[in-house]
């Protein structure tokens, strides 16, 4: 039922950046031992939420991200502090990237207080304006220009700021993409549109719901420049991202980029998965991009001790932020927050 | 009698139509391969086939069009929402075609369509993921709005709904799906057939009527068993068919009891219980010893933690409360 | 004193905020080089560059999406929509983000736009662009929606719309551009804000309170000339602002006169007049000498031609009608 | 302030169909003779319901086809009587083309009884059961999945019909039609998707609404077949689009087609049309689609006199049209046309 995903894709006379050479990208222990552990809280954060799911503690939806760290990651390593993120319900690894605490995070999956929406809005609405998280969204799509919108004040502004978006490749066909993908081409936004393409769309392989595989040829039709690679390597993303950045900072241009990747759970905790075979999910956890992450410092010269080190700093990082959910107390007002006075 | 659930009521109301008409399809995100998000398809894609029972990508506004398309020209398309709060990216194919062609065609094209799926609050998926948007479709002339409380409503309304030559937005409690009902055994095909434009009184009573659908029903039956024990008699009356409104039976519950309380898990400013109270007071005026009262969702969006989400929500105990209120018990 | 078009009254109210305030921008298709649909925007584009009057492609999902996001980071959007007939394909932004944001971040986000353009029924344009969409809006908690119905409520309240912090939806209605009335030449340039929420009694009266908004205050005055020439005096209130509707201002009249007709010239079901009869008879039961009773258009898609145009739309023979009817006169 | 519009677009390794030689398209006066009689049908009819429009005989908006007709005629010519048509408000062209009389249409201008909709839809909204003739639509966008459900229960059922769908390029950048274009392809629903690009949005032209000239590019990143051509020659018309309703019905594959057109007349009655100049729409004029049509017919031999009696034909028509419009009674009911019995 499942087709190769990551084909060679048409080749078009366009402003399409050409696929890198297989060899591994340059880097060094400095720039990547950052980057392995803010995959590295990421997973240990995801698994975290899964447990406390599980024991009743987090109720709703909870869509983790346990595959693609790799690309939130290094989408978001190639921002400058003032830049914008927008993102969908699979939130956490994003925020996290952007800055967000663990705490502030966990603490709103448990309904707390102390969230960084005050338990109003979940595991999907994750928010933090200090960090210019501009939120996740639950409805597919509509995120899309709401990240055009920041970019479109960003150049109201002339202000340099870049905005990123992230969305999966279900999203794809929806109409609030495609708008978003028209104004921001037509209009020249500093908005860089990410496709997270994990390959499904909840239960639906992406052969079902996409008549051709390659979503970045979207970007062909509206002259935008456009990116297709595979998200396991997060040295990889960071530099190829960063080019589009750049692009959007210095001239503007927009950019469709598709990450190709995996998710190891089901969509969301209740989902089972059952669409997938095992083999299928066991092939991609081979390419875990954690674990290639890992390997990779080792091979750079991070030592051993360094790297465990890290790795217990993380622990610690995350059995505090679920400690202080734990502990915080219960969300308890929310009428302050329906229109400003 | 069998005991069924509301979603195998569901199911099997979709099933026998599809069997008895094969104009009758599915298509929905989800609905086939992965027997439906919330397991209301369950197994019809292997009976039917791919050709009617149509996974499709995340596109409201193009698959709710591609059912109106499809229904002027003579098939009986079934559209699942995976939730009726993504109705609204596809509300305009709804409003402006799938309700008014039968008019702009001077009476030509009618569209038997029916958008289905779970609507009203389910539980801490925040404020994008739970809404009530019944008052949205029950404002627009041209469509016909069903939320059936039961499984037995939900089997019999849903048959009728597909059969109905017009558009019909079926809306299912999302917290509704494993609740049980007995359901007769139909002694035929048609037997088990439920109109649409009927209220239902679901348990009678001489002090006080309690309008609810969907959800709420059963909130209210669980308040009137409270005050029951205060020897307070509630008749809780569901109009199951929100347009048409049976006006009839709701004024002849209220005009017998003559104090009303309507209560709805929507928001509260222009709600359809606000429409529900106008004709009560208008049927029901001479008859009334209090002020007819409404017991709603808090005017807020939905917070997630779960302590907010009960708080804003109508609970049995904000029924009592009212039906004192009514009763001048307090 | 001056006398102003609402057209130029909305006019001046967004060229008065834009050179107030730098972050304040109009986005809508044809408010440019068009000058607007509707010449709303008649010379903003050449005051103001292409930088601030933003000719947008038909997306409206896409360009209200746009406003929401650039005013979550600190800009002021105006979004002019064509007519809110073509709201319905944006209508998630509004309800979904734009009126949530503030409360699913917590209270970190607010989301200063408006949203505004005709709304109403327009003149034999056919059922899909001629409806009345404020209920929809009305609804929504996190949404602010104003429908004023002369030149100089248009200027106040747009003012306060473009300076609130919240989302604001602003139906002008349709067929009011041409109207004129007194605009007083403000003391300063603040002189002329009319807050939102506040009603305004248009005419006063002691036997009979006419509640309605924009096209309809014209309606009820026309009816309330031909009452008066009978001898009956009729109150005639505009609330402005439909949500947060000014209850007090409203029952306060009612309570004075004992009886209310409320005349809106959208569908009547669930629509926004079910709320304002709810909240009166609610609020004034004991003052009340007879029930509530609506106008509304009827509950039909608006046809086409020209007579059946006028015959579905209330017309102020039906006022009169009505508020007879709440007299006891027939 | 106009760019020129048709310009070679961007060649790209796709199912595009060539573009034609410069030379026309062989015909022969049995062909091109009824192809005639339509277009000056139309044009005759427009003028006729923009003089009752003037004289108020006609409300509301009335969007004209003028300049444009090659299109709707030579579209539909390709089709059989049981194939389908959806369109927008500026359709009265289509629905004549499609078999609706001019009596119908005109007395649906005028809001009476006996218009094809008795006076419920007007200009906007011309349905025809009888025809197929599926609607004029308002709501830009909006139509578009409407034709793919048409298509679709063509293929549900497998009855061989095709349907045509008609819009305007500024549709293309809304939902609807990106939505409709995605799913059409995705499962391959026998729709031939028809962009007539006259080159303004009401008054927006193509370089402020699009950032890519040639809309027929969105195909692409559906794998979808698209061709693009000039709209002037009637002939071409019908043999460019007869190939994808070929297409269509042979093997269920849609079409996105694009012919580059202009309109005579501004976007509605209400338009004075200023965004143009006037040495632009002169050139426009020039190639009429109409006076080039009535010169190959004379150069394909048919008789001088012939046209003539031809033209006289058309004119009573119409004149007949108008008469029986003015002479009907006026629409006097509606609610039995809300729902169903
Ligand atoms: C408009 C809308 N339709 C449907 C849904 C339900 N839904 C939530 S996530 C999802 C799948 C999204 O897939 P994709 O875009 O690939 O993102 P992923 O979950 O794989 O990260 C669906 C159908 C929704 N949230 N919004
Ligand atoms: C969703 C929506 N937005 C706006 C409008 C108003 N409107 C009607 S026609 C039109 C321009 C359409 O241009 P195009 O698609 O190129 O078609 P043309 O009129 O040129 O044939 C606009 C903006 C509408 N009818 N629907
Ligand atoms: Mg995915
Ligand atoms: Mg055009």
């Amino acid at each position: 039922m499942v087709r190769p995903v990551v084909t060679a894709s048409q080749s078009t006379p366009d402003k399409r950046i050409e696929p890198d050479a297989p060899e591994l990208v340059e880097t060094t222990s400095a720039e990547l031992g950052p980057l392995y552990r803010q995959m590295l809280a990421i997973r240990r954060m995801e698994e975290a939420s899964a447990k406390a799911y599980s024991q009743g503690k987090i109720g709703g939806f909870l869509h983790l991200i346990i595959g693609q760290e790799a690309v939130c990651v290094g989408a978001i390593a190639s921002l400058r502090p003032e830049d914008y993120v927008v993102a969908t319900y699979r939130e956490h690894g994003h925020a996290y990237a952007k800055g967000v605490s663990a705490r502030a995070i966990m603490a709103e999956l448990y309904g707390k207080k102390t969230g960084c929406v005050k338990g109003l809005g979940g595991s999907m609405h994750i928010f933090d304006k200090s960090k210019n998280f501009l939120g996740g969204y639950g409805i597919v799509g509509g995120h899309v220009p709401i990240a055009a919108g920041a970019a479109f004040a960003s150049k109201y502004r002339n202000d340099g700021r870049v905005t990123l978006c992230f969305f999966g490749e279900g999203a794809s066909t929806i109409g609030g993409f495609a708008e978003g993908l028209a104004l921001a081409a037509l209009w020249k936004l500093p908005v860089v549109l990410i496709c997270e393409n994990n390959q499904y769309s909840m239960g639906t392989p992406l052969y079902r719901s996409l008549a051709v595989e390659d979503v970045s040829l979207r970007a062909l039709a509206h002259g935008m420049p456009r990116d297709r690679f595979d998200g396991d390597d997060v040295v990889k993303v960071k530099r190829r991202i960063a080019e589009a950045v750049e692009r959007a900072r210095t001239t503007g241009e927009p950019t469709l980029i598709e990450v190709v990747t995996y998710r190891f759970r089901g969509h969301s905790m209740s989902d089972p998965g059952l669409y997938r075979t095992k083999d299928e999910v066991e092939e991609w956890k081979r390419r875990d991009p954690l674990g290639r992450c890992r390997q990779r410092l080792l091979d750079v010269g991070m030592p051993e001790g360094e790297l465990t080190s890290l790795e217990d700093d993380v622990r610690a990082e995350i059995e505090d932020a679920v400690k202080f959910a734990e502990e915080s107390p219960a969300a308890d007002e929310y009428l302050p927050y329906v229109v400003k006075e | 009698m069998a005991v069924i659930s509301y979603r195998e009521a569901l199911n099997q109301a979709m099933r026998e139509e599809m069997e008895r008409d094969a104009s009758v399809f599915i298509m929905g995100e989800e609905v086939g391969y992965y027997n439906g998000a919330y397991k209301v398809t369950q197994g019809l894609l292997q009976r039917f086939s791919e050709r009617r029972v149509v996974d499709a990508p995340i596109a409201e506004m193009g698959f709710a069009g591609i059912g109106v398309g499809a229904a002027m020209v003579g098939l009986r398309p079934i559209i699942e929402f995976m939730t009726f709060n993504f109705s609204l990216v596809a509300i305009d194919q709804i409003v402006n075609n799938a309700a008014k062609i039968f008019q702009m065609s001077g009476g030509q094209y009618n569209v038997p369509i029916v958008f289905r799926g779970p609507g009203g609050p389910a539980v801490q998926v925040g404020s994008q993921h739970s809404q009530s948007l019944e008052s949205y479709y029950a404002h627009v002339p041209g469509l016909k709005v069903v939320m059936p409380s039961t499984a037995l409503d939900a089997k019999g309304l849903l048959k009728s709904a597909i059969r109905d030559d017009n558009p019909v937005v079926f809306i299912e409690g999302e917290t509704l799906y494993n609740t049980t009902w007995d359901v007769p055994e139909a002694a035929n095909g048609d037997g088990d057939l439920i109109p649409l434009g009927v209220a239902d009184v679901k348990r009678e009573g001489k002090d006080v009527t309690l309008i609810a659908w969907s959800k709420m029903v059963w909130t209210c039956l669980d308040a009137a068993k409270q005050l029951a024990a205060e020897g307070i008699e509630c008749e809780v009356v569901d109009p199951r068919t929100l347009r048409p409104l049976d006006v009839a039976t709701l004024a002849a519950s209220v005009q017998k009891t003559g104090r009303c309380v309507v209560v709805e898990v929507g928001w509260p400013v222009a709600g359809f219980g606000a429409e529900v109270a106008y004709q009560m007071q208008k049927h029901c005026i001479d008859a009334l010893d209090a002020p007819i009262e409404r017991v709603t969702s808090d005017d807020v969006p939905m917070p997630y933690a779960k302590n907010l989400e009960d708080e804003v929500q109508p609970q049995p105990k904000d029924v009592v409360a009212a039906v004192k209120r009514v009763l001048y018990l307090e």
